[in-house]
């Protein structure tokens, strides 16, 4: 986050380092002070006035509430109007049409969709550079946080709800995105890799993939909505219409926990794990590799 | 009262009230048997118009809610001083101020959290109106 | 349906050495020291001095050796993860992902509820009837049984060790992983009923405490001449009762669906698991105001006793604690501000937090005033509250950063948080702990701990957290996320590395004080005490003997001013004669009672049969605790009394020996 | 004592802006006569304790207030909400804390049968009350409207059975205390208890008047 790569990221990074620098001013001195009165009126320094009666003073205590206070008067106008700028559904202002792109976060992997490309992919991101990039976000199953540090913000995406983002890649290159926030066993390897390459490689990159092996509908998202640890990226030529909409209303059912995927046996004690998810479904659903 | 309290009888006049105690010999208005009999028909009649305010068509529909509220409002206030014999007098300065602080605390989660959920929950409903009529 | 419900020998993790071994050797150790106690035949005197004790004193005693211990389980989690963490890189490490997860929401659950909690609880526990200058709190009994359904809470999460699993979904058990579908085992149902029960036993002690402190002061102690700690314990506790109902209702409702199949926090018929995160983070901001005002309760008394001053702008520091107080519970939303509440919501409540920051400033600064124009003495406490004060600025200098939501939208969950609630957590809470430990040790005793070995925990404590925890700001604003086992990111490693250096230093550390508490029982006759007074200290806990009498004063002191015990201290010193002596009368003190510990008897089969659905068991213990109840209420002679002539011989004996210590001295200058 | 009072005064740091002159007993409600009366205490602890328990039903009321829409295609609260028994439920708590009310009245008077017989009265009226609200949960199982049905239902079930269980748990106290009573006569512990007890029942009443506005009347009339 401190080499941002889009207007988000750097904005982020801009109030940071304001509001970071505002509370240094007070905090430095507050600091210095700490420890100079400290070794100043040490016992064992005679020199130093010893003044007991010294409990009170009106002056000190007004300079005392209201130094705090204007700072955060400051800083409380930094909230604001960063609230209301970096609004994660706030547009970016751009004179492109901003890219759509749905995301649905699933145990352990990322499944991304592009609704106007017509194709899908699992657990790498391939963006346009300089071309804002429209997300509406949903899960599959618990509680996930979207997250690619170098281009800013990250929005929670839960099961049954829609979050929206908007980003932007300002060069090409590769990032890392990641889930942040807990979802499970298999949460550390909930990474994915982000491209951004330009507009018409792009373009180029939705239509080679267009029509493509790899269908995505209903039962091969069934198969993909497994718990599965370290999925590796794939891709889908074909993806069924309505797909996002249909997880978001919760016409197609909430992915299943452990219990389900290990097929119906008790669960009791730490052996509760996936059994059958370790394998990749992402197999069964014939997706083409790599992309 | 004097069993109740064997050791401090002689200070009675000077302590705090206990919450919900009675003083007896101040011959209130909310004191005694005609202080409960009083609290009672109150919350009665209040009980009696919130059921009424609920089902009359007399009262404009949207309003209903805010009515309700007040007779509620009101029919605990009812409860607080007659039957839990909360008074501002000096002597339960303590057992308001904990009364206050325990209805702030209510407030804030109640309206706090109703004002929270509300904005995410419009954030994050499923689609525009017109999306969902698209849908099949 | 068998007779025991789910339980079987599945339960026992025979394939997992890492946790079979730890069991093992917890085992081994209890069983040890039960033996020891029972050969040495020590249960009549642990039975009748402590077990059934209603002494506030002996309560405060025992909540703080069950913190310890549960410190020290907490840190074993933290050198685990840590070790995980530096071995982790693109490797699986030691530790999978089923294992690695029970390690951290175990960690976080036993520092916040079974080593931060009780160790604070028990510092008011002990210090603050003191303070007050009364016998005990307004409910004896009520507060042994508060300490014995913490310590069953306790040993439930420890019991998941060995029996079954631990929650492998955080500190705060998030829905819907948290639900029947996501955690089919057993490990969120032992968080749940071991949070349900100590909660019960924090709530009381709440109640306990905020009655003691509005109704039970010495006579002439108004409001605002009660030392500093009381001010903020009666803060921390009407926190308490205002916040734990939250979480007990908020873990009832995810209880009601995890076990009845209710949906409140469900992905299905309309559950809403934003709820649970509004829910639990209203409770959960207070907490941590909870863990932090009597902590700095305990600095204040800290800075002013070590600085030979009053502290400075009492009042201000008084209207700076309810202010805290009252603002905590206005902030919770910062937790969530990346679930997309949108601006208003978000900005409203960015600045809300970042107001807390104008309180705990004021607080920092009357700390600065009142060394300036001291005589400031570096003994092990005051070198914990300068430790504190200086790493605590930086600390919540990063949670006002975090409070600012476009920072935070790059922040939450990082490792910058984790270094932020650490940096707020260790100094703030902990460094309090032990500062007050030390403080107080003493006066509970008889005898000071060793200040050289304290000196060097300081130093070593102190210097290992800074490496451990400035690397993890560092790859918090490298994008690290929190609770990952196992690390693909090469930028991050180096830091990493000097974070589990910086373990190692903490290690040393805490070996330090292991130590001085050894060193110091031996040498405990040099160390002694025998002024009541080790600290020249200045509130009235420093006028009774050490250890003080069971019936603390033999006659309850009258208050005059702030600082009652320093006024009457110079005037016996300046008249060089004691206070006149005061006719003595007999006092009547609760009697022990074992109520507390058969309830957490009751109250562990209940939770244990709970937790592995044994309804019978449930039911067993149920009515066990209600007929506790009924015996207790039932019983003839809640009291005993102590004759005048034995509070008259105990009083003299203390009198003489501080009068003889205060004839060697002279008023300060 | 008048100049042991003056030395420490002038000592005394903080003396800015104070007055002098308090007597210690004078100041009533700032509790500066030392520790208050047993009976004050017990009394008053019990308030924060009622104060807690408020606060939890809030965290139900806010549950209830954001999941009363969540009704999932099921059944909503006017479909299942009958008035003329929640009627009948409230007019029966009412009464019994008025009830509640005359027994505390016949403990002054320390009349051990009107104590008990009106303390036996308001607990009949409270079985009466949660008769009738197990008899409707029954009901509403029965129609497959049961707390699982939906999140508006869940959160109707446990707010309301919460008060229930609270009546329950009530009513066991009140059984526990009427025999303690009647053994052990009015002693002053004994009597701390009724009195507490009295408290507490009241306290429930006052939130069954918030549970029969927001979840009965606003949900049948919207
Ligand atoms: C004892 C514990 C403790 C304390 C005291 C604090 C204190 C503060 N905290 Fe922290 N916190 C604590 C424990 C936690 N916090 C957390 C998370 C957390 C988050 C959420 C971040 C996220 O999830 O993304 C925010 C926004 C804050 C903000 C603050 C602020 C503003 C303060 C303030 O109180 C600090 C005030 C102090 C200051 C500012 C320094 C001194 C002041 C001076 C010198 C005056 C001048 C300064 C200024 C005007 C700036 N905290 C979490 C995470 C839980 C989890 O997610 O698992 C925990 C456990
Ligand atoms: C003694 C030194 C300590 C060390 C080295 C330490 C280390 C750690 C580590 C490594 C984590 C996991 C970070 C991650 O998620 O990647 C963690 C989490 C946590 N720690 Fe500590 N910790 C210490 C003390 C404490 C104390 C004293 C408290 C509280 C009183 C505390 C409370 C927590 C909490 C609440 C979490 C979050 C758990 C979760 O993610 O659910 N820690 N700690
Ligand atoms: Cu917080």
């Amino acid at each position: 986050m401190l080499d941002p790569r889009g207007p988000i990221s750097a904005g982020n990074r801009t109030i940071l380092l304001n509001s970071l620098a505002v509370m240094l001013v007070i905090v430095i001195p507050t600091l210095v002070a700490l420890l100079a009165f400290a070794w100043m009126f040490r016992a064992t320094n005679r020199r130093a006035r010893y003044d007991p009666e010294f409990t009170y003073s009106g002056r000190i205590e007004l300079i005392v509430w209201s130094i705090p206070t204007l700072t955060i008067l400051f800083l409380g106008g930094l909230i604001y109007y960063g609230s209301y700028r970096l609004d994660p559904r706030r547009p970016i202002e751009s004179g492109q049409r901003p890219l759509e792109i749905q995301v649905v976060a699933l145990d352990w992997k990322w499944l991304f969709l592009y609704p106007d490309q017509g194709v899908g992919t699992v657990n790498q991101l391939v963006i346009p550079a300089g071309v804002p990039v429209h997300f509406k976000l949903t899960s599959s199953s618990v509680m996930n946080t979207f997250f690619v540090p170098q281009l800013g913000s990250m929005v929670y995406v839960m099961n049954g709800m829609q979050t929206e983002l908007h980003l932007q890649a300002d060069r090409e290159g590769d990032y890392f995105g990641l889930s942040a926030h807990f979802s499970g066993d298999g949460f550390s390897d909930m990474n994915f890799r982000v491209r951004a390459v330009s507009p018409e490689e792009f373009a180029r990159w939705a239509s080679s993939l267009h029509g493509g092996g790899g269908v995505l509908n209903a039962r091969a998202y069934g198969e993909l909505a497994r718990q599965s640890i370290n999925a590796p990226p794939a891709s889908f030529g074909v993806v069924q219409d309505g797909l996002f909409d249909a997880v978001v209303r919760q016409t197609l059912p909430p992915g299943p926990g452990p219990a389900a995927t290990a097929g119906g046996e008790p669960q009791v004690s730490p052996r509760a794990e996936p059994k059958a998810g370790m394998q990749a479904p992402a197999q069964q659903a014939q997706p083409k590799a790599g992309g | 009262m004097s069993e109740t309290d064997t050791r401090n009888d002689q200070a009675l006049d000077h302590r705090d009230a206990a919450p919900g105690e009675e003083r007896m010999e101040e011959h209130e208005l909310a004191g005694g048997l005609a202080g409960y009999l009083l609290g009672f028909g109150l919350a009665i009649l209040l009980t009696v118009a919130s059921f009424f305010a609920a089902q009359t068509d007399l009262i404009y529909q949207p309003a209903v809610i805010s009515a309700l509220t007040v007779l509620a409002i009101a029919q605990m206030g009812v409860h607080l001083v007659f039957f839990l014999h909360i008074t501002t007098g000096p002597d339960n300065t303590n057992n308001v101020l904990a009364l206050a602080f325990g209805v702030l605390i209510v407030a804030l989660v109640v309206l706090g959290s109703v004002w929270i959920m509300t904005h995410l929950s419009q954030n994050m409903a499923s689609m525009s109106a017109h999306q969902a009529h698209m849908m099949p | 349906m068998t007779m025991l419900g789910k339980l079987d020998w599945s339960a026992i993790p025979f394939d997992q050495p890492i946790p079979l071994g730890a069991a093992l050797i917890v085992f081994l150790a209890a069983a040890a020291v039960l033996i020891w106690v029972t050969v040495k035949g020590y249960w009549p005197y642990l039975w009748d001095e402590w077990i059934t004790s209603v002494d506030h004193k002996r309560i405060g005693v025992m909540y703080i050796v069950l913190a310890a211990l549960m410190l020290l389980r907490g840190f074993v989690d933290a050198i685990m993860m840590r070790t995980q963490q530096a071995l982790a890189i693109h490797g699986p490490g030691y530790l999978p992902p089923e294992h690695y997860d029970q390690v951290f929401s175990a960690h976080g659950t036993i520092m916040i509820f079974f080593a931060a909690m009780p160790f604070v609880i028990g510092l008011m526990n002990f210090a603050v009837p003191l303070q007050l200058g009364i016998r005990d709190v307004a409910f004896p009994t009520l507060n042994s049984v508060s300490f014995w359904l913490t310590a069953t809470g306790a040993l439930l999460v420890n019991i998941s060790l060995v029996v079954g699993e631990f929650a492998r979904t955080g500190w705060l058990p998030y829905a819907p992983l948290s639900e029947m579908t996501y955690s089919p085992g057993v490990g969120v149902d032992y968080y749940l009923w071991s949070i349900q029960i100590s909660g019960v036993g924090t709530l009381l002690t709440g109640v306990n405490l905020v009655t003691t402190i509005l109704k039970m002061r010495a006579p002439g102690m108004g409001y605002l001449r009660m030392p500093m700690f009381c001010w903020t314990s009666l803060a921390s506790n009407l926190l308490i009762v205002a916040a734990f109902p939250i979480l007990t209702a908020t873990l009832a409702m995810l209880t009601l669906d995890r076990y009845l199949g209710f949906h409140f926090f469900t992905n299905e018929a309309g559950g809403n698991q934003m709820m649970f995160v509004n829910l639990i983070w209203a409770w959960g901001h207070p907490e941590v105001y909870i863990l932090v005002l009597p902590a700095f309760g305990i600095y204040s008394e800290i800075f002013s006793t070590f600085s030979s001053k009053p502290l400075f702008g009492y009042r201000s520091m008084v209207a700076a604690t309810l202010f805290i107080c009252i603002v905590s519970f206005m902030v919770w939303l910062h937790h969530f501000f990346t679930m997309g509440a949108g601006a208003d919501v978000n900005a409203a409540f960015g600045i809300a937090t970042s107001v807390i920051a104008v309180g705990t400033g004021v607080k920092i600064y009357n700390w600065l005033f009142t060394m300036y124009g001291g005589r400031v003495r570096f003994d092990t406490p005051m070198l914990w509250a300068l430790g504190f004060v200086t790493t605590f600025i930086i600390g919540g200098m990063t949670g006002v950063l975090l409070a600012v939501p476009p920072a935070d939208f790059m922040l939450h969950n990082s490792l910058f948080l984790v270094a932020h609630f650490h940096n707020v957590i260790i100094s703030g809470v902990l460094f309090a702990a032990f500062a007050g430990f030390t403080y107080w040790f003493p006066k509970a005793f008889g005898f000071r701990l060793h200040e050289g070995w304290g000196k060097a925990a300081f130093w070593i404590t102190l210097a290992g957290y800074v490496l451990v925890f400035v690397p993890l700001y560092i790859v918090g604003l490298l994008g690290m996320t929190r609770r990952l086992q196992h690390i693909d990111m090469d930028l991050w490693t180096p830091w990493l590395m000097v974070a589990v250096a910086g373990i190692a230093v903490m290690i040393v550390g805490a070996a330090c004080q292991v130590v001085q508490l050894i060193v110091s029982i031996r040498h405990r006759d040099a160390l002694r005490d025998e002024t009541g007074d080790p600290w020249d200290g200045r509130s009235l806990e420093w006028s009774t003997s050490s250890p003080p009498p069971a019936f603390n004063y033999a006659r309850l002191p009258h208050v005059e001013d702030e600082e009652p015990y320093w006024t009457v201290k110079q005037r016996a010193v300046d008249k060089q004669a004691p206070e006149p002596e005061q006719g003595y009368e007999p006092i009547e003190m609760p009697r022990n009672s074992p109520t507390g510990f058969v309830t957490a008897f009751f109250s562990t089969l209940i939770g244990f049969a709970l937790i592995w659905h044994i309804w019978w068991l449930a039911i067993v213990g149920f009515i066990g605790a209600y007929v506790t109840f009924v015996v207790f209420a039932w019983r003839e002679h809640g009291d005993y009394e102590i004759p005048a002539d034995e509070v008259e011989r105990i009083d003299r004996d203390s009198r003489a020996a501080k009068f003889a210590w205060m004839r060697g001295r002279e008023r300060p200058a | 004592m008048s100049d042991i009072t003056a030395g420490s005064a002038a000592r005394d740091p903080y003396r800015l802006g104070r007055s002098h002159g308090h007597g210690l007993l004078s100041a009533t409600g700032h509790g500066e006569g030392g520790p208050a009366s047993k009976f004050v205490t017990v009394a008053y602890g019990f308030w924060i304790f009622l104060l807690s328990d408020i606060i939890m039903f809030s965290a139900f009321f806010a549950a209830y207030a954001v999941l009363s829409k969540a009704t999932a295609d099921g059944p909503a609260g006017k479909d299942l909400f009958e008035l003329t028994r929640v009627a009948a439920q409230t007019g029966v708590l009412l009464t019994s804390s008025f009830t509640g009310g005359l027994a505390m009245l016949a403990t002054h008077r320390r009349s051990m049968a009107a104590a008990q017989f009106w303390l036996l009265v308001t607990g009949l009226l409270g079985a009466a009350f949660l008769f009738l609200e197990v008899q409707e949960f029954a009901a509403m199982v029965n129609e497959q409207a049961g707390p699982s049905r939906s999140a508006f239902l869940s959160a109707f079930f446990a707010l309301v059975g919460c008060h229930g269980t609270h009546v329950g748990l009530g009513l066991l106290w009140l059984g526990t205390m009427m025999a303690q009573l009647w053994v052990k006569g009015f002693r002053p512990e004994i009597l701390r208890r009724v009195h507490c007890f009295s408290l507490f029942w009241h306290a429930l009443d006052i939130i069954w008047v918030a549970i029969f506005t927001l979840v009965y009347l606003l949900g049948a009339s919207s």
